[in-house]
């Protein structure tokens, strides 16, 4: 069966997500692998927004955080502060998963959602960090979405707006952040993780019909490639359920 | 005084009695929800400028105000409107032109920062942002700092934990208190006290609400303070923290109010093609702002059809397979 | 796994299962109401000792806690029952024979502390209590606390602002977090899941509820999840906080629960006169704890007479015209 | 008309309350006092308590700060961390009132709610500072009710519960507390206030037919009586609004 590169991305995440995490997620594909997750593998982990609403029913799939689409349904509404204290709470802290996506990312899984350029003059600018520090700093495991090109995958950010490993092994240690930072990347190409003691980015996972040489010239650094292996594609069950459960409509999807 | 029974105004009035060029403001909502757009557009309206504006997410209306060239001094953590504008496009254009001065927050870290000034404290800890760019670059300068007595000396201090490891933690970094000249929210319900009831979410609203020196309550519904006194547990705003009261249905239009109606699309979608466009922008600005006297009369120009597709449905409290791509 | 669908439990297995001989526990409620009165009783009747407890004002379950020789260190703000004890009877005797160990906070502080532990941060900064004995003088010892893990090694610590006179301030006192192992609170509602709704002032229920390891919620009703979710607005305990739901009607008795029952001023002024005198106390403990195997034979024992005369008006949610003196 | 002690306490506080403050008060005569202000000489003032609840209602009279009858009715609900907030708060704390008791009190208005006796082995325990401690730290304005007698205005205290002015002058200032302190001290024979620059107690005003050597026989210290008055006593409204209005079962004001 056909899949697109979305829905691949989207049902990789999904895995990721275990039975009893709190899925912190934004909107768009965080969210619709959260609500996959839901629907398949992980029937009791919870969605979770920054905007406060812990475990919106979602009937309608959101624009925004701050849509009223996570209101209907939920739990309890509440604000941001509760939603982050959620997340920085050493008992509920530990169960959350962050997915986040951003404009670059470095071999540390440090990234920037800031600028490109200076920071006092910069050639673009992007949205700011949102709560998107405040997950990576906060959470023990976090995925982060991205597309797989060259001038995302950089040997310094221009702006380093949420914490991944910082400058590697003990970096989050040193500067004082909780233990964790990211755990994957997901890109349209490939599955990257990160070595355990050294916390340098690897890849983990090709795409079928993708070619490890192809991932490496996408990026400014070189990663390990020796460990990766064929990632296996989207079900016909993982892909029914995405499609005609969680967005049938496509808003996040997309063309087929 | 902030006790007294009836504050009821005109949103000109309100608006103009205190918002002043320069003041310090936020305003109420998350990127496309509960924004108190009445408000948004009356400032503009009155031509206030170069206000200092702190912000989370609270999106188009930030957008807005930074587009009509109102806001020199923008203090924020996401300047961004969901999937109708990955990054506000206002926004980027003033801050990569340099029209505006910029300093870079967390969503948590600007909510604390509310929170400590509601509290009366002058800093909190949070475990945020070690280690970052949002810690090192400072988007306001140290001279300019202790120039301004409006501002704190410093924009974030890192500090080793005074209770050595508790809680396993080494460092936490410090945000210093906002206290805003004024706040604006929009609120479903409130009575001509003040007091005031949030719908769904309150995002961070009921902080920037109790850190401001004076807070205009915008509100869908005005009802009874006895209505209101019925159900005291669903009431969020204390009257003792407001300063006037404006009935102004449709008040977060285009942005949704939750059990009311939703966000337009049409509007935003529109929004963010005038938005690129010089030309097309000015125009916006003539024909939906400056030549519209109050918001009930842009609500005339959306006409019927338009707030139709939008009316909340009764039981979830958005609109229902509203067309929304 | 706090996330799971059905945490229904009996409460003595709830108890049993969660608060052990030296846990680190905190209880809700505040004097007279919603204290989660029937776990009190459970944990008095499974002969649980040497508890650390952390109270603000919580009043009569506190009281019953240290009368029954459960507590070994308290850390507190207020030891009062308001009407029916200036000071309780049980904790004023503990504290002057020097059975129980104590230290001496504020009800503003203790409330930080519940908060610092449930928002994960090791201390937060208040203007309370600089220059009094309460900073002065420590309860518990720096060599106690340095053996002990579970406590920080200071009890407060003033420090300067670090932002300069930032909100003119210049000096704050810094309150360290409360992580409990188990907390209990009553509630009105809750669902299988342990979503829990509040009615009325909610004390510092959530801080507590937030900020403990395992949390115990003993509710009046129990409701089904799709019910508690029409109104997500009015809950305040997140699931996912949740270990145990049990149901208890009359779970606050003889302490009030708004909506439902009023305190019981009968068992309220009979217990103040017999905590007085050692014998009447023994025979206290037997008749009403010892001697009894579930919340339900109390209330059973209490009658329906006694129960009718504090049952709650609809409108108001207390006992109108109660006889209270 | 004849009047109670505990009548004319009443109304000395209420005649302290000014339209638009807000008071904090405890149950008993503090919320008694807070009631008749708010009858008689503040109608736009407002009933608060630490438990949470703004402007209640009170068609009964609460026998505890967290007594259901405070929530119905009320403004608003919320909880400890709301109430004291809104007394550290800048705006709002600047317009709040206090009213306080004690145990003991000194010429300074520090006040001891905790013990009597050594505070690791005391004589007497009592309830402990409550939120007395941090009103009396917030507040510009406070009212404390005191019984008068000798054991209970000394010269030291046994602990230093709610800070007064501390040491004096600037005892507030140097400790880092906010302006503000104990405004009255209201007793059962007299009103007793500071000195704008020493902060030391003075008898500002002694009821009808309690002589000033009485007075100064029940304090173990010394204070200023050359500017005290003769307390003006509860008009025949004050005491009609105070005994059918605000306390018609006299559960607070005791028999006549």
């Amino acid at each position: 069966m056909k899949y697109t590169s979305r829905e691949m991305m989207t049902i990789v995440a999904a895995r990721q997500i275990r039975n009893g995490d709190i899925v912190f997620c934004g909107t768009g594909i965080s969210m619709l692998a959260a609500m996959a997750a839901k629907n398949i593998n992980a029937p009791e982990s919870v969605i979770f927004f920054e905007t406060g609403a812990i475990d919106a029913q979602l009937d309608e799939i959101p624009m925004a955080v701050a849509d009223s689409r996570v209101m209907f349904g939920a739990s309890l509404n509440g604000g941001l502060l509760d939603a982050f204290a959620t997340m920085q709470n050493r008992i509920t802290g530990k169960k959350v998963i962050g997915i986040l996506g951003a404009a670059q990312i470095d071999r540390f899984g440090n990234i920037n959602s800031t600028v490109i350029g200076d920071y006092f003059n910069p050639d673009v600018r992007f949205s700011g960090s949102g709560g998107a520090c405040d997950v990576a700093s906060f959470v023990p495991r976090s995925i982060i979405f991205m597309q797989h090109e060259k001038r995302k995958f950089v040997n310094k950010l221009d702006y380093l707006t949420s914490p991944g490993h910082l400058d590697g092994a003990d970096g989050r240690k040193n500067a004082g952040l909780a233990p964790g930072g990211p755990e994957v990347i997901i890109t349209d190409m490939a599955v990257m993780r990160f070595h355990d003691t050294t916390k340098q980015m690897y890849l983990h996972g090709y795409y079928p019909g993708v070619k490890k040489e192809k991932i490496l010239e996408n990026m400014e650094f070189e990663v390990d490639v020796s460990m990766a292996e064929e990632v296996r594609p989207p079900s016909l069950e993982e892909l029914k359920i995405l499609r005609e459960k969680c967005d049938p409509q496509r808003l996040i999807l997309g063309k087929i | 005084m902030k006790t007294r029974q009836n504050k009821i105004m005109g949103l000109e009035e309100a608006v103009n009695k205190y918002v002043r060029n320069g003041s310090h403001i936020s305003i109420g909502g998350f990127t496309i929800n509960r924004n108190p757009m009445a408000a948004v557009y009356e400032i503009i309206r009155q031509r206030i400028k170069n206000l200092h504006l702190y912000a989370h997410s609270n999106g188009q209306g930030v957008d807005e105000l930074i587009g009509a060239g109102c806001v020199k001094k923008i203090e924020i953590a996401y300047g961004g409107n969901g999937k109708f504008a990955a990054t506000c496009i206002c926004f980027r254009k003033a801050v990569q032109k340099g029209v505006i001065e910029i300093e870079d927050y967390s969503n948590y870290q600007m909510t604390l920062r509310f929170l400590a000034g509601s509290m009366g404290i002058p800093f909190l800890p949070v475990r945020s942002s070690l280690g970052t760019d949002i810690v090192k670059k400072w988007g306001f300068s140290r001279e300019s700092r202790l120039k301004d007595p409006k501002l704190p000396d410093e924009k974030l201090i890192t500090m080793n934990n005074p209770f050595g490891d508790w809680l396993n933690t080494a460092k936490v970094v410090l945000v210093p208190a906002i206290n805003t000249d004024v706040t604006i929210i929009h609120v479903q319900k409130a009575d001509k006290q003040g007091t005031g009831r949030i719908q769904g979410l309150s995002f961070a609203d009921t902080e920037q609400a109790k850190s401001a020196k004076h807070l205009i309550l915008t509100c869908e519904e005005l009802i009874d303070t006895e209505e209101i006194r019925t159900s005291p547990d669903q009431n969020q705003i204390p009257f003792i923290n407001v300063d006037a009261v404006v009935h102004v249905p449709h008040g977060a239009y285009p942005t949704a109010c939750y059990k009311y109606y939703d966000y337009d699309p049409v509007y935003l979608n529109d929004y963010a093609g005038w938005a690129g466009n010089e030309n097309l922008y000015k125009k916006y600005l003539e024909k939906y702002i400056y030549n519209i006297k109050t918001h009930e009369d842009l609500i005339n120009l959306i006409g019927e059809k338009r707030l139709k597709a939008i009316k909340a449905n009764s039981s979830t409290g958005y609109a229902t397979d509203l067309i929304r791509s």
